[in-house]
């Protein structure tokens, strides 16, 4: 005879240590096993989308900083690229450089804030702090050449805010070789670590084919098999001009896609991006950064559906203009808004402690679900 | 049975190898900037407080346009044309009294969006960091150098010029008028005495 | 019951002497509610790692309200978190301190003009000792509330009762 | 203790206070510095540098830290159940200082000289699964509910392993009081039980592997009886925000912190009375070769606390190092490894000495 | 790799009762505008159709055209009366790597388009938020709630509208500055 059990609704959020940020979870528990989660967003909707059609055209790159508030570079990324096609700029060499270097040392540090935070969803302290402590050398990278830590405003349509600071260079190569060891260190401490393997393996386990379905990109479609990623299959920028591999989860420790290969592609790609920014330091070719610089931006008639590769995901921006100095409509396609839908699906008849597991592995920003 | 030992071997050799690593950082020194007693310097660069050097702005709106937030509000007062504003420091003639020039430095992103279209560079990012208030009202920075009652003796000039002007417009529209007027009389007269001209050079013809 | 129910009407050196004791550890230990909003949670995550460590003043974090002593306010509050930022601000116990840091949660910051679903100043529905500006503020801007909030706890007394 | 102030003073109620309070002038400075300990030692591990401001270095962190939590206020919110909230820190507290009751300090002191010391301290610590049940159940929230009954499970669950190495120590050395038992392995290190034990010959050889998996085992088990991590499931911030005292605010939450440090320690001390000689000096002691006799007993406190807090270091190393397993695993690693690993060192240890 | 007119046409081949268009505009890419209340079938067919494979929705947007009859109001605020709402569909074949947009246009006054919700699984939030920022209904969704905005929200209020007010108050909290 089956047991009985009553069903207990959990509440986890807006507050809660961690659901990175102001998520609400609404979980359904039979006993400690988990039968149906609900999120509920909203909790940071910052009304993106409505300012974008207030502002100009280089008044929303602000804007964009804020949705993926750790990926601020990317985003400005996506959303100039996508501007300047509808103008038809092609701007200098160097910008694009400089560009992409940019956007793989943003791509580390936001990887670097989602395995420290995993790490301490899963209750390690300690690879979380290191894990800041390196990233805040990002941060001075950043800080040197635009003067801001978090939030840069650094790409504009057609250039760039300010050229690289002239000892840029010098300490890009520093914090290369500073790093790479540390990766290691990382993967000592936390990733091969026992109990964490146990935590994390065959946990969560998302096939390739639910994945394309539910539109999950980035790190957590690729854990699971698939080798997509838009800097290669659908080039943007000049990313066909550099040597880098595209890792894949290879269910080293459990099956293909689960919470650990998740977070061992991540560790993979910070090894790839160090060696996309080595490789643009050593072509980085000189010049003038504002030659582009449009006087007046205001795209003609039409829309586009820009998309661009971003730590989390595939970051789409859909724009549309009117012929005027302001965006038609700015609609945002983020990552982690697509991302975190496979929640439910992937966490049925786990433990309430996996679930943190889960959603720590698929690295939500709030700022960028809500908008 | 092998898979159950290989486990605890496992458990034990890398929790073994998480406590050297741990252990070795006990022995390295810290990052740690202690902040009150230990500042670092910070980059050129840098996008903190905004700052407005009122001897060189010319009141031109162009930051408050450019600003995303709308924190910048300017007012400015035309000068009289006998007033001397004075130069800026790239040399341009200054002629708008500004009489409001407040940042809501609340409101502010810090986007330094309003810093580049700035045709005299007056308005910039400091390295500033060390604002914080008791009270949100002392957030906002009223950068006019102008007294409140100079700004009424400003505006008061204005519009007395204004009025002056308009006087003299009017008077100079009344005269235009006047002189159109005679013009036209004198054309219509003119005329007359050019038609009559003819007519009396026609007569002259007949 | 609460050491600072009591109100005292005569100043001695009795509690003159109590006050600071109290007023400094109160100062000195800040337990702060583990919680985030937005981007500033960010920053505030950076000040309480290595580099600039939060844990020097004696703040820690509690994840749970009724542990904890300040509420740092790190970014945007929507509408729909204010109601929850309130019920977290009730379930603390007194004394307790509110820093309000950034632009959003000073007034709305970016988010003023056209944020339809933006509280605007998080002081509309929760009193802010501190607000802190910048967007994000340094950590070190950060640490600088902090220490304006000590300063400020410094000259608390047990004879009036806290606002 | 007890008997000599009966005899100094004639007054049994007196002397059992005496003796029963002196713990607790060595529980509460210990907590303060162990509480200070913890911060500065997870903030060196982490490249930090911890409570830095609060006196020289952050000494007084912890004071302040006590004269706030007396000052806040004391939240009781509607739905609970006033009496057993109230009471079940208590409860905590009480469990956690009844252990101290037995644990011999040196050779002089000892709170309660029973002969069946080891058992007493088995017993009474159930007392704290009374506690934390009592303050999840009655704190009428969700998570506190689920931290408690957590945290009764996995205490109880791991007793078992404890008791299993206890019993083969036991079997091992023939007594089950502590005192009796730091008595055995007097003055040098090689006379630990963890290297065999006092007793010369081939068997002090043979056991020393098994009684290093002994004392593995016994140190995980108690480490997950004092709910730390990796076994701080109870209080796991990132699913349970804070276990069983979320809804617990100034001294009453002190009174938990301070159970759990007291715990700490008391665990530590049952280790190293268990495998590393008690009271006892490694290289014997000073009073004896100066001939000072009273020296002596404090030295034996000296070393007594130094081991103590070593493997109180030792657990915060690891609380900081390690990230935590989840609760299902916590029963496998008791009930899959740790207890047919005792039961096999039982066993093997029984048969050697038998031999 | 096909181009917009291939799909245009195979699209017109297999559904010879439904209307197609082009839509071209510089520098856009081009976009096929279709029926509303057909979807659905389209989009099964574009998902499993030989040659096309659109295995994933990369996005799916809301628009508010704004091109009814403006009034103005009493208080100077505008009304928009009449004109249409779109959603644009970016469609993305993983497998066979080409993408290709999709539009779609309802009325103002009842807005209803068919859910893709059952081909693609990705629409599901995608269209509970433009339900909810627009309010365009789509018709066979599960769960169609409003999902940034609180569920509690004025009704038929929807932000995302160019002729959206602010409400004064929201659970008593002033919304304007």
């Amino acid at each position: 005879m089956a047991l009985k059990t009553e069903e207990l609704v959990l509440n986890m959020g807006p507050q809660h240590p961690s659901t990175h940020g102001v998520l609400r979870l609404e979980v359904q528990l039979e006993g400690e096993l988990v039968t149906k989660v609900t999120p509920h967003l909203g909790y940071l909707h910052r009304c993106f989308e409505k300012h974008a059609e207030a502002m100009t055209y280089p008044q929303v790159i602000p804007y964009t900083d804020r949705m993926d508030y750790l990926a601020s570079m990317y985003n400005n990324f996506g959303y100039v690229i996508g501007v300047e096609k509808m103008l038809g700029i092609q701007v200098p060499e160097r910008v694009e450089y400089i560009r992409i270097i940019m956007g793989e040392l943003q791509r580390i540090a936001s990887h670097m804030v989602a395995l420290g935070t995993y790490g301490l969803d899963i209750g390690a302290f300690t690879p979380f702090l290191y894990l800041f402590r390196d990233r805040e050398k990002i941060l001075t990278l950043f800080e040197i050449t635009c003067g801001a830590r978090l939030l840069y405003n650094y790409m504009w349509v057609g250039g760039l805010s300010h050229d690289l600071h002239p000892d840029f260079e010098r300490l890009t190569r520093e914090f290369i070789s500073y790093f790479r060891p540390n990766i290691d260190e990382l993967n000592n401490l936390l990733t091969y670590n026992k109990i964490f393997v146990e935590r994390t393996a065959n946990i969560g386990v998302l096939p390739k084919e639910t994945a394309i379905n539910y539109g999950i990109t980035g790190p957590n479609l690729r854990a699971s098999g698939l080798k997509y990623d838009l800097r290669r299959n659908d080039p943007y920028s000049i990313y066909d001009r550099f040597d880098f591999e595209i890792p894949v989860g290879e269910g080293l420790v459990g099956t293909v896609g689960d919470c650990w290969d998740r977070f061992y592609v991540r560790v993979l790609e910070m090894e790839q991006s160090l060696k996309i920014v080595e490789q643009a330091l050593n072509q980085l070719p000189e010049g003038d950064i504002n030659e582009a610089l449009p006087k007046r931006v205001k795209p003609p008639k039409g829309s586009i559906y820009q998309r661009v590769e971003n730590p989390k995901g595939e970051l789409g921006y859909f724009i549309i203009s009117d012929g005027t100095v302001n965006p038609f409509r700015v609609k945002v396609r983020a990552p982690s808004f697509v991302n975190l839908a496979i929640l439910n699906e992937l966490s049925k008849g786990h433990l309430v402690a996996d679930i943190i597991a889960i959603l720590g592995s698929l690295d939500i920003v709030l700022g960028e679900i809500d908008r | 049975m092998r898979q159950y030992l290989k486990n605890t071997w496992e458990g034990i050799w890398t929790i073994i190898i998480g406590m050297k690593i741990t252990f070795k950082h006990l022995f390295v020194p810290s990052v740690t900037i202690q902040y009150p007693d230990q500042k670092v310097p910070l980059p050129e660069r840098v996008r903190n407080r905004l700052y407005v050097n009122m001897d060189d702005c010319i009141g031109c709106d162009q930051c408050a346009r450019a600003c995303p937030v709308n924190c910048i509000d300017i007012e400015t007062v035309k000068s009289t044309p006998g007033e001397n504003l004075g130069q800026t420091s790239n040399g341009k003639k200054k002629a708008l009294w500004v009489t409001k020039f407040d940042i809501d430095i609340a409101k502010c992103c810090y986007c330094q969006l309003c810093v580049f279209p700035c045709p005299t560079d007056c308005i910039y990012m400091t390295d500033v960091y060390e604002f914080s208030e008791f009270k949100r009202n002392e957030l906002i920075y009223n950068f006019s150098t102008m007294q409140p009652g100079e700004v009424e003796e400003k505006k008061d000039n204005f519009e007395k010029f204004q009025a002056e002007k308009e006087a003299q417009k009017a008077a100079a529209a009344k005269a235009k008028a006047e002189a159109a007027a005679k013009a036209k009389a004198e054309k219509e007269k003119d005329e007359k005495s050019k038609n009559n001209n003819s007519k009396s050079s026609s007569n002259d013809v007949s | 019951m609460g050491l600072l129910d009591q109100e005292f009407l005569d100043s001695n050196i009795v509690i003159a002497k109590s006050d600071d004791l109290l007023n400094w550890a109160r100062l000195s230990s800040l337990w702060q509610l583990s919680f985030g909003l937005a981007c500033c949670a960010i920053e505030m995550m950076a000040t309480s790692a290595s580099n600039y460590d939060f844990d020097r003043f004696g703040v820690m974090p509690r994840p749970t309200p009724r542990q904890a002593d300040i509420i740092i306010i790190s970014g945007t509050v929507t509408l729909k978190m204010a109601i929850r930022i309130k019920r977290l601000y009730e379930q603390m116990p007194d004394p307790k301190y509110i820093i309000s840091m950034g632009s959003c949660a000073n007034c709305g910051g970016p988010y003023w003009e056209h944020g339809y679903h933006v509280l605007k100043g998080v002081d509309r529905v929760i009193p802010v000792d501190v607000y802190v500006p910048g967007c994000p503020p340094r950590p070190e801007a950060l640490l600088e509330g902090l220490l304006k909030l000590q300063e400020k706890i410094r000259h608390e007394t047990l004879r009036t009762k806290k606002a | 203790m007890y008997e000599s102030l009966v005899e100094i003073t004639g007054l049994e109620i007196f002397a059992a206070f005496v003796s029963a309070a002196m713990p607790v002038a060595f529980l509460v400075p210990f907590v303060i510095i162990a509480v200070y300990l913890e911060r500065k030692v997870s903030a060196h591990m982490q490249d930090r540098l911890g409570p830095m401001r609060v006196g020289y270095h952050g000494l007084l962190q912890t004071i302040a830290d006590f004269f706030k939590l007396i000052q806040k206020e004391d939240i009781v919110a509607e739905g609970i159940d006033k009496k057993f909230f109230n009471f079940a820190p208590f409860l905590v507290f009480a469990g956690s200082y009844a252990v101290y009751a037995a644990l011999p300090f040196s050779s002089k002191y000892i709170g309660s000289e029973t002969d069946l010391g080891i058992f007493y301290i088995i017993a009474i610590s159930g007392l704290v699964v009374a506690g934390i049940l009592m303050a999840g159940w009655t704190s009428n929230n969700k998570y506190s509910l689920y931290g408690a009954m957590r945290s009764a499970a996995q205490i109880i669950s791991y007793e078992i392993p404890t008791a299993l190495v206890i019993l083969s120590i036991i079997m091992w050395t023939g007594t089950m009081s502590l005192a009796t038992m730091s008595e055995m392995q007097t003055a040098y290190f090689w006379n630990w039980n963890i290297l065999g034990g006092p007793e010369w010959g081939i068997t002090k050889f043979v056991l020393i592997p098994f009684l290093l998996v002994a004392f593995i085992i016994l140190y995980v088990s108690t480490l997950a009886e004092v709910n730390r991590t990796p076994f701080d499931m109870p209080e796991a911030e990132s699913e349970l925000v804070a276990g069983y005292h979320t809804e617990y605010s100034g001294m009453k939450f002190a009174m938990f912190f301070l159970a759990e440090y007291g715990n700490m320690f008391a665990v530590s001390a049952i280790v190293s009375v268990i495998f590393f000689g008690g009271y006892q000096s490694p290289f014997g002691y000073l009073g004896n070769t100066l001939g000072i006799e009273w020296l002596v007993p404090f030295e034996q406190v000296f070393w007594f606390a130094a081991k103590g807090i070593f493997f109180v270091f030792v657990q915060m190393w690891l609380r900081w190092t390690l990230p935590r397993v989840r609760v299902d695993q916590l029963m496998t690693i008791c009930w899959k490894y740790l207890i047919p690993y005792s039961f096999v060192n039982l066993l093997v240890i029984g048969i050697i000495t038998l031999l | 790799m096909k181009t917009a007119k291939e799909i245009l046409e195979i699209l017109q081949k297999k559904f010879p009762e439904i209307e197609f268009s082009l839509v071209e505009d510089e520098p856009s890419d081009q976009i096929i505008f279709t029926d509303a209340l057909k979807i659905h079938e389209i989009c099964e067919f574009l998902r499993d159709g030989e040659g096309l494979k659109f295995d994933t929705l990369m996005n799916l947007s809301g628009v508010d055209d704004a091109n009814g009859e403006k009034q103005t109001n009493d208080d100077g605020s505008e009304t928009i009366v009449g004109g249409t709402l779109s959603v644009y569909y970016n469609l993305d074949s993983i497998e066979l790597n080409h993408k290709t947009t999709l539009q779609v246009s309802t009325s103002r006054e009842s807005p209803k388009v068919e859910s893709v919700n059952l081909i693609w699984r990705a629409a599901d939030w995608h269209e509970r938020e433009a339900y909810d920022m627009l309010g365009i209904k789509f018709l066979n969704h599960p769960d169609l709630r409003r999902i940034l905005m609180p569920y509690d929200w004025e009704e038929g209020s929807y932000p995302l509208r160019k002729d959206y007010k602010d409400p004064e108050f929201y659970q008593g909290m002033k919304v304007p500055y």
